[in-house]
């Protein structure tokens, strides 16, 4: 319990150590399955800087040049099959570049899409709309793990991803820790992805899923390995008996879409909330999981994340807020 | 700017041949007689039943043109609420119609149509004939293609406009998840708009193939006529497989089939695989004649021959083979094996050689030239830039590895936009007013136009460019909003103030076209002082296009005393004197040697009638209206009968009377 | 030859300027079944006063009494948006496992036929929605808000045997004998099946 | 074991019986003499000279029926004999009655003295019917008056499989999860115990059954997210006296030392939690809603538990102990001995229910204490009945989910192709759900040495789909549609006789419709079973002939019992009304409409008041 609460005061300054731009791929990659990529894109980029300018160059000497000859010379139409040489040398010097570019391309690819032999974690995310589903397969199967738009991974160890989609088709991504990758209804893809240092990583649904495909957020919180076992611990937790009003509307109200373990909620419409409070976010990415926030999520669906699955639940403000703090003493 | 004013030639006055006779002759007496066997009915019957490829050129430009404002106005509202972070302006299915409308307008209902248009006015130009192969053919392309564009756009007011995208990826655009008629319209208004762009490429290939003067051999097409001849062949092979998937959609979404459903056995990536079979030659033929375009026009105003006129157009047929074999690069992250994808991805590096050859020919030919600073010149060398950018960014996003991260990110909206609007755009409006004064007989305002042509590059680089920092700062593409702490609110606002100021280029291009068109300098038959066959005449041409049909025996026929090619010389004085009824020249395919003289149809309203029947018969899809859908094809079949009764046929031993 | 072209243009860019912008402000109002703050505003600007505007803004779920007029329409109008969400929720809240995956019935009545026991008017299936039944039936308005109650009713209604509201009447006297609301097809179908729902279900009803 | 002298004594019997000479023959009284209560020691069962043999011993005489499969080792066999091969074509119907109810009416009448008693399906009435009289007037008429609410709770028609007799009492559940014991004489209410909650989906439809002075009873639901358990309860008082849990922890399943699985894959701590995801333990059904069966010897019961819950096996990954799963259990305490899991990790929905039938058997060239057990997954298992040890697992019919069975870990191998997928349809995986047999009890003679079962012959087109949990609604997410393993027109069903020894068929009578009735098998040879469509037939047990058939008003899918009546005479019942699981050919061409009369026969249909044709003092036990 000590160290969950640690991890939640943590969270905001892990929040506040992550880069400016938390989907950026050129600075900050945070794994093998992220680095060398951003090493070649940065070179990539690099060299097509240079192209861009270097032609840019030769642009304008041409120009200057066909403005000078102009001034010498008059408009007068000019005969000659010269001029050919820029074709020899400019596909001369490009195609090797272009050659040289290609196989650093396949070589990293090599390096990224090879995952290790050994993937200690091995975790289930089915895609849904506009959310994320994470399940941690585990033997015996009493040590799964089922939680939602938050994937928890240790720091140093290999995650194997399983994708799919409930629905439409979406795409994993979390830019600094590996490649994205399709999520398609009826198939299994896999990916991988590591983190090396512990910390916040941002990802989002990078495939057009219909209405709120822009507010399909994600988030990657890599913990120490010690960490890691003290959050598996508390996940496997069902949810303390409560006998509170918010308890007792939750089960009337929302137990149809949405499931907390302990209890007689089983719906699997929505996120698991069994440990909702542990998350970071509230509804894939969108709103801070606050008690300010969880009212405002539970008072304005419609308005936070217009068109999102959950419908705005008809309950008075007296019952929602008693809801909202059921949530918030799921931890 | 001043500068290079200074020392540019006044409005209108741009080359001192542009004020004489036209070097293709048209007697008074032969010119009467050819406009009266030539002339349509007036009227608004005759609005509605010319079959003049001209006429038709120019209707596909101004409509294609009015798309291309109206996906203008689309992209302006999405930018207005993409501007600042979680901006509350559109809803979400307002914004997911807007960019899905935006994509299927500018590349389906502007980009080709404004290509077809030009190679449409161009081509009997160029080839030395008087009209397309088929009239009537052309007339309907251009019919089906205004009514596929009417019914893309009657479900906009209703609120039911496509919003799945333009790539329309299902099972979200099944009925599962997209319920109402949003998707049927576009599945039907692509296989509608399919059989308009079929029949306008058979058309090309067969004019290509048999109606040119005698002696235009392949080897001196003008590089125009290869980029759409390629683009046209292209579409033959790829519109099928769009058609296919759209019908697969659409019984998918209506009949309970399973092409798609998961559940019933079907494949979701089969779509995403029809689809980019289609997409991306598609690509191509929408790049390819504008290309053309430009290898035709600079070298122009460069005052000399384009540098390396045969790797050119080899270039140009080149990228579109292997154009048909990089569509996986589009489906990078789709799960497929990595082994395949790494063919692909080499193929997406490869196809980058002939385009840069072609850039290597265009700088050359500027180099070695002698630039006139027009303002044709300003759009085309700011084409060549802008396409090298485009280029280059493609080159990223064709890396395997880098594009796992760069895909489906901002990084490929501003790819995309460089490519077709740098290489679509840029050309398309530096080729109007090249080619403006062909058409109206006026110049377009040169001032105005440099103004417009700042004003546009500016803005579209201000507009396109940070996209790429966006992208590559991790933007997804297709979000109707994001979120503040992301970073990316004032690149966001920088690309919409620079949306604003292309489109006020826009705005500038418009009346600098409302002033050549009402006080433009008269052209005279070359103003460009232009070395190819259609300045060989009257601006704007006679009906007949060639009162004489010349003899052609170089690549430049209007430059070959100055270019000092040895040999023949082009005859424009003597020739093919056809003025017995509507005929036109039929030649042999490769050499262009005279074979045959071709009936040409008179105009006709049965193009226009078959397009309506096809109208109806597609809304009665639409709507599931089996009578309605029974009575229009029944329509169209009594159409398509009274097309194919037997008219006159080529005329094979006729004495052909020559023009001394 | 050309000014018809401008005019031509000019025309259809007025056209299709309006029609964008009556677009924009229309489908401010109309979010199809997705949206449900959205749909308050669109009642009360279209359906006159009535209880599905109750029904809508109010949780009826044990609250107040209203009384149902068996008139009544489906205030989502039976769009195929509605439809297909009351669909997902038919499969969803696991009403398939009584009534079938298409309605053909098993633990539950069928719903495919015109054969109703507690009424199969739009008015008539919410509450019974709503309220559940003694047999068996769950009440759903405790779980789900009025909105996806009226998406389901959508749904039910046209999986073969919805009565039309304005059948109401002809339902309870036993004269009506059409199908469902709005697909004509089925009618000789489902009056067939009919005496076979009967004998079969009325025993279990 | 061995040291049980018992036991030695009847291993040397079963050598013995290995010698040609000792092979069974018909006409060889096979049956021991009927033992007056089942608490006495057994020894007399080991002194019978056949080479297989059962248990048959039932409380009460020959010509009563006392129990739901009459006896213990649940073999549904009668030592009457007046009915036989050579006159069984004469049967014709002595009386009938109908209770009116609609539902399926799936149990065996108890015949108990000069009294039958039989219990309508949902509302779940009581009748005492008095056999001395003609036409056999209502004695008394008890009404429970269950709650409705428990029709929609029933998955499969809101049947009752039968009831069961104790000092006295008539015992049975009710579909409202409730006990009830009735006063035999008067047809009062003595006791009723509430044994779960109906509005979260428990339903009880299973037989009880009865052991000395305790009634065990186990739950339905398992497509409602139940949490399954078997209980034995007090007869005289309705007191719980312990109840066992398919799911939960060691203790909630009485795992405790006692537990000695043959297999290592059931060895370990808190299986039933382990194997589940987190939680999913908690509504992962497991039901005991069939048949059980008793060893005096070592006073075990046996009971089959039903599939996991959800029946979507994508949300529960794991090997879902103990669904699925043959117990034995102590049925003193409750505590478990053994258990083998049929089909782990269920994912078609196979059940473990099915009857155990205890039989002693020559295995392998030795005499066994077997339970021959006709899973709806399609094997025919022999199992040890004192170690769960599995001896021979044999497809009685056709099947395409397993690609054979592995003895040394004791699982079925599984065709990968025929693995449910969600929101996928996946094609032609036989059998369905119901299996290729499902509750319906099967009958053994000891005469035959052959089990004489009904079967099915379908299979399924099955698309998964996840499910809520949503207490009191379904948890089952099959959508299917079932057809005949042989095309369209094929058969579905067949009523067959199988040699548990050999591991097949000794003959097929193929049927158009899935044989849902259970069977019956008589000292004269005969065996009788009923079909969905209504007809009810008499078989020459030994080559499968129909000797004799009589269509009824309705569909049959109860149990046929045989029984004296107090005119000596031998009768023959049958429920017709058909209904629960056999509904699901309700859209096949000749499926019946329902019904609600029990039938019956006698020989040339004469009843108790008609004159005697001879006097029969003795018959049946000869």
């Amino acid at each position: 319990m000590k160290l969950r609460r640690a991890l939640l005061i943590g969270l905001p300054v892990l929040l506040a150590g992550c880069t400016r731009r938390p989907m950026g791929y050129l600075e900050g990659a945070a794994g093998p399955a992220s680095i060398p990529v951003q090493r070649l894109g940065n070179g990539f980029v690099a060299i097509a800087c240079a192209v861009v300018l270097i032609i840019l160059a030769m642009l304008l000497l041409a120009i200057a040049n066909g403005r000078r000859a102009t001034r010498e010379q008059g408009g007068v139409v000019r005969s000659g099959t010269h001029g050919l040489a820029w074709i020899y040398w400019g596909i001369g010097v490009s195609t090797p570049v272009l050659v040289a570019m290609t196989l650093w391309n396949f070589v990293v690819t090599r390096e990224v899409s090879a995952a290790p032999a050994y993937l200690p974690v091995d975790v289930e995310i089915t895609a849904h709309r506009w959310w994320w589903e994470m399940r941690y397969r585990a033997t015996p199967a009493s040590d799964m793990i089922t939680t939602a738009n938050e994937l928890v991974i240790p720091t140093g160890a290999p995650v194997r991803l399983r994708l799919t989609s409930a629905d439409v088709i979406h795409d994993f991504w979390v830019p600094k820790l590996g490649p994205k990758m399709d999520m398609e209804p009826g198939q299994w893809n896999t990916t991988w992805l590591e983190a090396d240092r512990p910390g916040v990583y941002f990802g989002q649904c990078a495939e057009y899923c219909g209405l709120e495909h822009a507010k399909m957020g994600l988030r990657v919180v890599a913990l120490g390995p010690a960490q890691y076992a003290a959050w598996q611990r508390g996940m496997r937790q069902p949810a303390p008996a409560s006998a509170t009003r918010g308890a007792q509307v939750f089960i009337a109200s929302c137990s149809g879409c949405h499931t907390v373990r302990g209890t007689d909620a089983g719906g699997i419409l929505g996120p698991d909330l069994t440990h909702v409070a542990s998350r970071g976010t509230l509804a894939a990415g969108l709103l801070p999981n606050t008690p300010a926030g969880r009212l405002r999520w539970l008072s304005a669906t419609q308005q936070v994340k217009p068109g999102a699955q959950m419908p705005q639940v008809a309950l008075d403000q007296a019952d929602l807020a008693a809801v909202a703090g059921y949530l918030g003493s799921l931890r | 700017m001043a500068t290079i004013a200074s020392d540019l030639p006044r409005d209108g006055v741009v080359a001192d041949r542009g004020t004489l006779a036209p070097a293709s002759p048209n007697p008074p007496d032969l010119a009467a007689r050819l406009e009266d066997i030539w002339k349509e009915t007036p009227g608004v019957r005759g609005w509605f039943s010319t079959v003049d490829h001209k006429v038709i050129g120019i209707r596909y430009m101004i409509t294609a043109f009015v798309f291309l404002l109206v996906g203008g106005l689309e992209a302006l509202t999405m930018r207005v609420q993409l501007a600042q972070p979680d901006a509350r302006v559109l809803t979400p299915e307002q914004y997911n119609q807007l960019f899905s409308m935006h994509g299927v307008t500018m590349i389906f209902l502007y980009a080709l149509p404004m290509l077809s248009g030009f190679s449409n006015y161009l081509w009997p130009l160029l080839l030395g004939s008087r009209d397309m192969a088929f009239p009537r053919l052309n007339a309907l392309s251009y019919w089906l293609f205004l009514a596929a564009g009417v019914f893309l756009y009657i479900s906009f007011p209703l609120g039911a406009a496509p919003d799945g995208g333009w790539f329309d990826y299902v099972p979200n655009a099944g009925r599962e998840y997209s319920p109402g008629p949003n998707i049927d319209v576009y599945a039907l208004g692509l296989i509608f708009l399919g059989i308009s762009t079929t029949v306008g490429s058979a058309n090309f290939v067969v004019t290509l193939l048999r109606m040119r003067a005698p002696g235009l051999s392949i080897n001196r097409l003008p590089i125009i006529v290869w980029g759409t001849l390629t683009a046209s062949v292209a579409n033959l092979f790829a519109v099928p497989a769009v058609s296919l998937a759209c019908l697969m959609l659409w019984l998918d979404r209506n009949y309970g089939t399973n092409f798609f459903h998961v559940q019933g056995g079907g494949q979701p990536l089969l779509w995403q695989h029809l689809f980019w079979m289609f997409g991306h030659p598609w690509v191509y033929a929408i790049v390819l004649p504008a290309m053309g375009l430009v290898s035709d026009a600079l070298p122009v105003h460069c005052r000399r021959p384009l540098v390396g006129y045969t790797p050119v157009a080899m270039g140009t047929v080149f990228t579109m083979v292997i154009g048909f074999g990089v569509w996986l690069h589009h489906m990078f992250a789709s799960g497929i094996p990595v082994l395949a994808l790494s063919f692909f991805s080499a193929a997406s590096f490869i196809i980058t050689i002939p385009s840069a050859i072609a850039v290597f020919a265009w700088i050359a030919t500027i180099h070695t030239g002698r630039v006139k600073f027009t303002v044709p010149f300003l759009y085309f060398a700011g084409f060549v830039l802008l396409f090298v950018m485009g280029g280059v960014s493609g080159i990223l996003t064709a890396s395997l590895a880098l594009d796992w991260q760069l895909t489906d990110t901002y990084f490929v909206v501003a790819h995309l936009h460089y490519v077709l609007l740098g290489i679509n755009v840029f050309p398309v409006i530096g080729a109007i007013y090249h080619w403006f004064p062909k058409m109206t007989g006026r110049m377009l305002p040169e001032r105005l136009g440099r103004w417009t042509f700042a004003t546009m590059f500016i803005g579209f680089n201000l507009a396109f460019f940070p996209m790429h920092w966006l992208g590559l700062t991790g933007m997804p593409r297709r979000v109707w909003t994001y979120g503040a702490q992301m970073g990316w609110g004032t690149a966001n606002l920088i690309v919409s103030i620079g949306a604003f100021l292309f489109a006020l280029g826009f705005v500038l291009f418009l009346l600098n076209l409302w002033q050549g068109l009402r006080r433009g300098a008269i052209a005279g038959p070359n103003p460009w002082d232009a070395p190819t066959l259609e300045w060989s005449m009257s601006s704007p041409p006679p009906l007949y296009n060639y009162a004489v049909i010349p003899i052609v025996a170089s690549r430049h026929p209007l430059w070959e005393d100055r270019l000092d090619e040895v040999g023949d010389r082009t005859t424009f004085d003597r020739g093919f004197l056809l003025d017995n009824g509507k005929e036109t020249l039929g030649v042999s395919p490769l050499d262009g040697e005279p074979a045959v003289i071709l009936k040409m149809p008179q105009d006709s309203l049965l193009p226009v009638s078959l397009a309506i029947a096809l109208l109806v018969l597609f809304c009665a899809l639409l709507v599931h209206q089996a009578l309605l859908a029974g009575i229009a094809l029944l329509a169209l079949l009594v159409v398509l009968v009274m097309w194919f009764q037997p008219h006159p046929s080529p005329i094979e031993s006729e004495r052909v009377r020559m023009y001394e | 030859m050309k000014t018809p072209a401008a005019i031509a243009a000019m025309l259809a860019c007025a056209a299709l300027g309006a029609a964008g912008a009556g677009w924009i402000l229309r489908s401010g109002e109309d979010h199809g079944g997705h949206h449900h703050g959205a749909h308050h505003a669109r009642q009360r600007d279209n359906v006159p006063p009535s209880p599905a505007r109750l029904a809508l803004s109010t949780d009826l779920a044990g609250a107040a009494e209203v009384h149902w007029p068996l008139t009544m329409r489906n205030p989502l109008d039976d769009s195929p948006s509605a439809r297909m969400a009351g669909r997902q929720l038919y499969l969803q809240m696991n009403c398939a496992g009584c009534h079938g995956y298409h309605g053909e019935g098993n633990m539950g009545p069928k719903l495919s036929d015109p054969y109703w026991i507690y009424g199969g008017t739009p008015a008539a299936i919410y509450r019974t929605l709503d309220q559940g039944r003694p047999k068996g039936m769950p009440a759903w308005g405790r779980l789900l808000p009025p909105e996806s109650l009226w998406q389901l009713t959508s749904y039910v209604g046209s999986m073969g045997g919805g009565v039309p509201p304005d059948q109401a009447q002809a339902e309870l006297q036993g004269d009506f004998r059409g199908g469902s609301t709005d697909n004509g097809d089925n009618n000789g179908a489902v009056r067939a099946g009919r005496g076979q729902a009967q004998h079969d279900e009325d025993s279990s009803q | 074991m061995l040291t049980d002298g018992w036991v030695s004594t009847a291993m040397m019997l079963v050598l013995a019986a290995l010698l040609p000479s000792a092979c069974s023959r018909g006409s060889q009284p096979a049956h021991p003499p009927a033992r007056a209560s089942a608490a006495t020691a057994p020894a007399s069962s080991a002194g019978a000279p056949g080479a297989t043999q059962a248990n048959t011993a039932a409380q009460g005489g020959p010509g009563e029926w006392r129990s739901q499969a009459r006896d213990y080792a649940n073999t549904r066999y009668s030592p009457l004999d007046q009915v036989n091969t050579g006159n069984v074509a004469r049967l014709r119907v002595a009386w009938s009655f109908a209770d009116g109810v609609q539902y399926g009416h799936e149990g065996a009448p108890l015949v108990v003295g000069d009294t039958m008693y039989v219990v309508s399906p949902f509302p779940d009435t009581a009748y005492a019917l008095d056999l001395s009289k003609p036409g056999a007037p209502v004695k008394w008429k008890f009404s429970p008056h269950p709650a409705q609410l428990a029709i929609g709770k029933a998955c499969c028609d809101a049947v009752l499989r039968g009831w069961a007799y104790a000092n006295g009492k008539l015992i049975y559940s009710l579909l409202d999860a409730h006990v009830v014991a009735v006063d035999a004489n008067t047809g009062k209410e003595l006791w009723r115990t509430k044994m779960g909650n109906v509005e979260s989906g428990v339903t009880m439809t299973g037989p009880a059954f009865v052991v000395g002075n305790k009634v065990f009873v186990g739950n339905s639901g398992g497509e409602m997210g139940v949490s399954g358990w078997f209980a034995a309860l007090d007869v005289d008082t309705g007191k719980q006296l312990w109840r066992a849990y398919s799911t939960g922890s060691d203790e909630q399943v009485r795992i405790g030392p006692r537990f000695k699985p043959f297999y290592p894959q059931y060895k370990g701590k808190d299986l039933g939690v382990k194997t589940w995801p987190p939680g999913m333990d908690k509504t992962g059904a497991g039901a005991a809603w069939s048949f059980a069966s008793y060893d005096p010897d070592t006073n075990l019961i046996y009971y089959g538990t039903s599939n996991p819950g959800p029946r979507v096996p994508a949300q529960r990954p794991g090997d879902n102990l103990w669904s699925s799963t043959m117990f034995a259990r102590d049925a003193d305490t409750g505590e478990a001995v053994w258990a083998y899991q049929f089909t782990p990790h269920d994912q078609w929905d196979y059940d473990g229910v099915n009857e155990p039938m205890l039989l002693d058997l020559p295995i392998n060239g030795l005499m066994r204490k077997v339970m021959v057990h006709l899973d709806r997954n399609t094997y025919a298992y022999v199992l040890d009945r004192e170690t769960g040890e599995v001896l021979k697992a044999d497809n009685f019919a056709y099947q395409n989910w397993s690609s054979g069975f592995d003895y040394k870990t004791g699982r079925p191998l599984i065709n990968p192709q025929k693995k449910p997928i969600v929101d996928q349809e996946v094609q032609r995986i036989c059998p369905p759900d119901i299996g290729q047999k499902d509750w319906e009890p099967s009958a053994y003679s000891p005469r035959t040495h052959l089990v004489y079962v009904g079967v099915f012959n379908i299979c399924m087109d099955l698309t998964d789909h996840k499910v809520s949990y949503i207490p009191g609604t379904p948890y089952d997410g099959m959508e299917m549609v079932r057809h005949s393993v042989d095309g369209p027109d094929g058969d579905w069903g067949a009523f067959i006789a199988w040699d548990p020894v050999a591991g097949k068929r000794a003959w097929t009578i193929p049927e158009k419709f899935m044989v849902m009735s259970g069977a019956l098998v008589t000292a004269g040879d005969v065996a009788f079973y009923g079909t969905t469509d209504g007809w009810f037939r008499a078989v020459d047990a030994r080559s499968g002939k129909i000797l004799w058939q009589q269509k009824l008003s309705s569909g049959i899918v109860g149990q046929p019992i045989t029984y004296l009546a107090p005119d000596g005479r031998q009768y023959i019942a049958i429920a017709s009304g058909v209904g629960g699981a056999a509904g699901v050919q309700k859209t096949r061409k000749g499926y019946p409409p329902r019904g609600s009369t029990l039938y019956v026969f006698s020989l040339d249909g004469h009843d108790v008041g008609d004159p005697q044709p001879g006097a029969a003092a003795t018959p049946g036990a000869r």
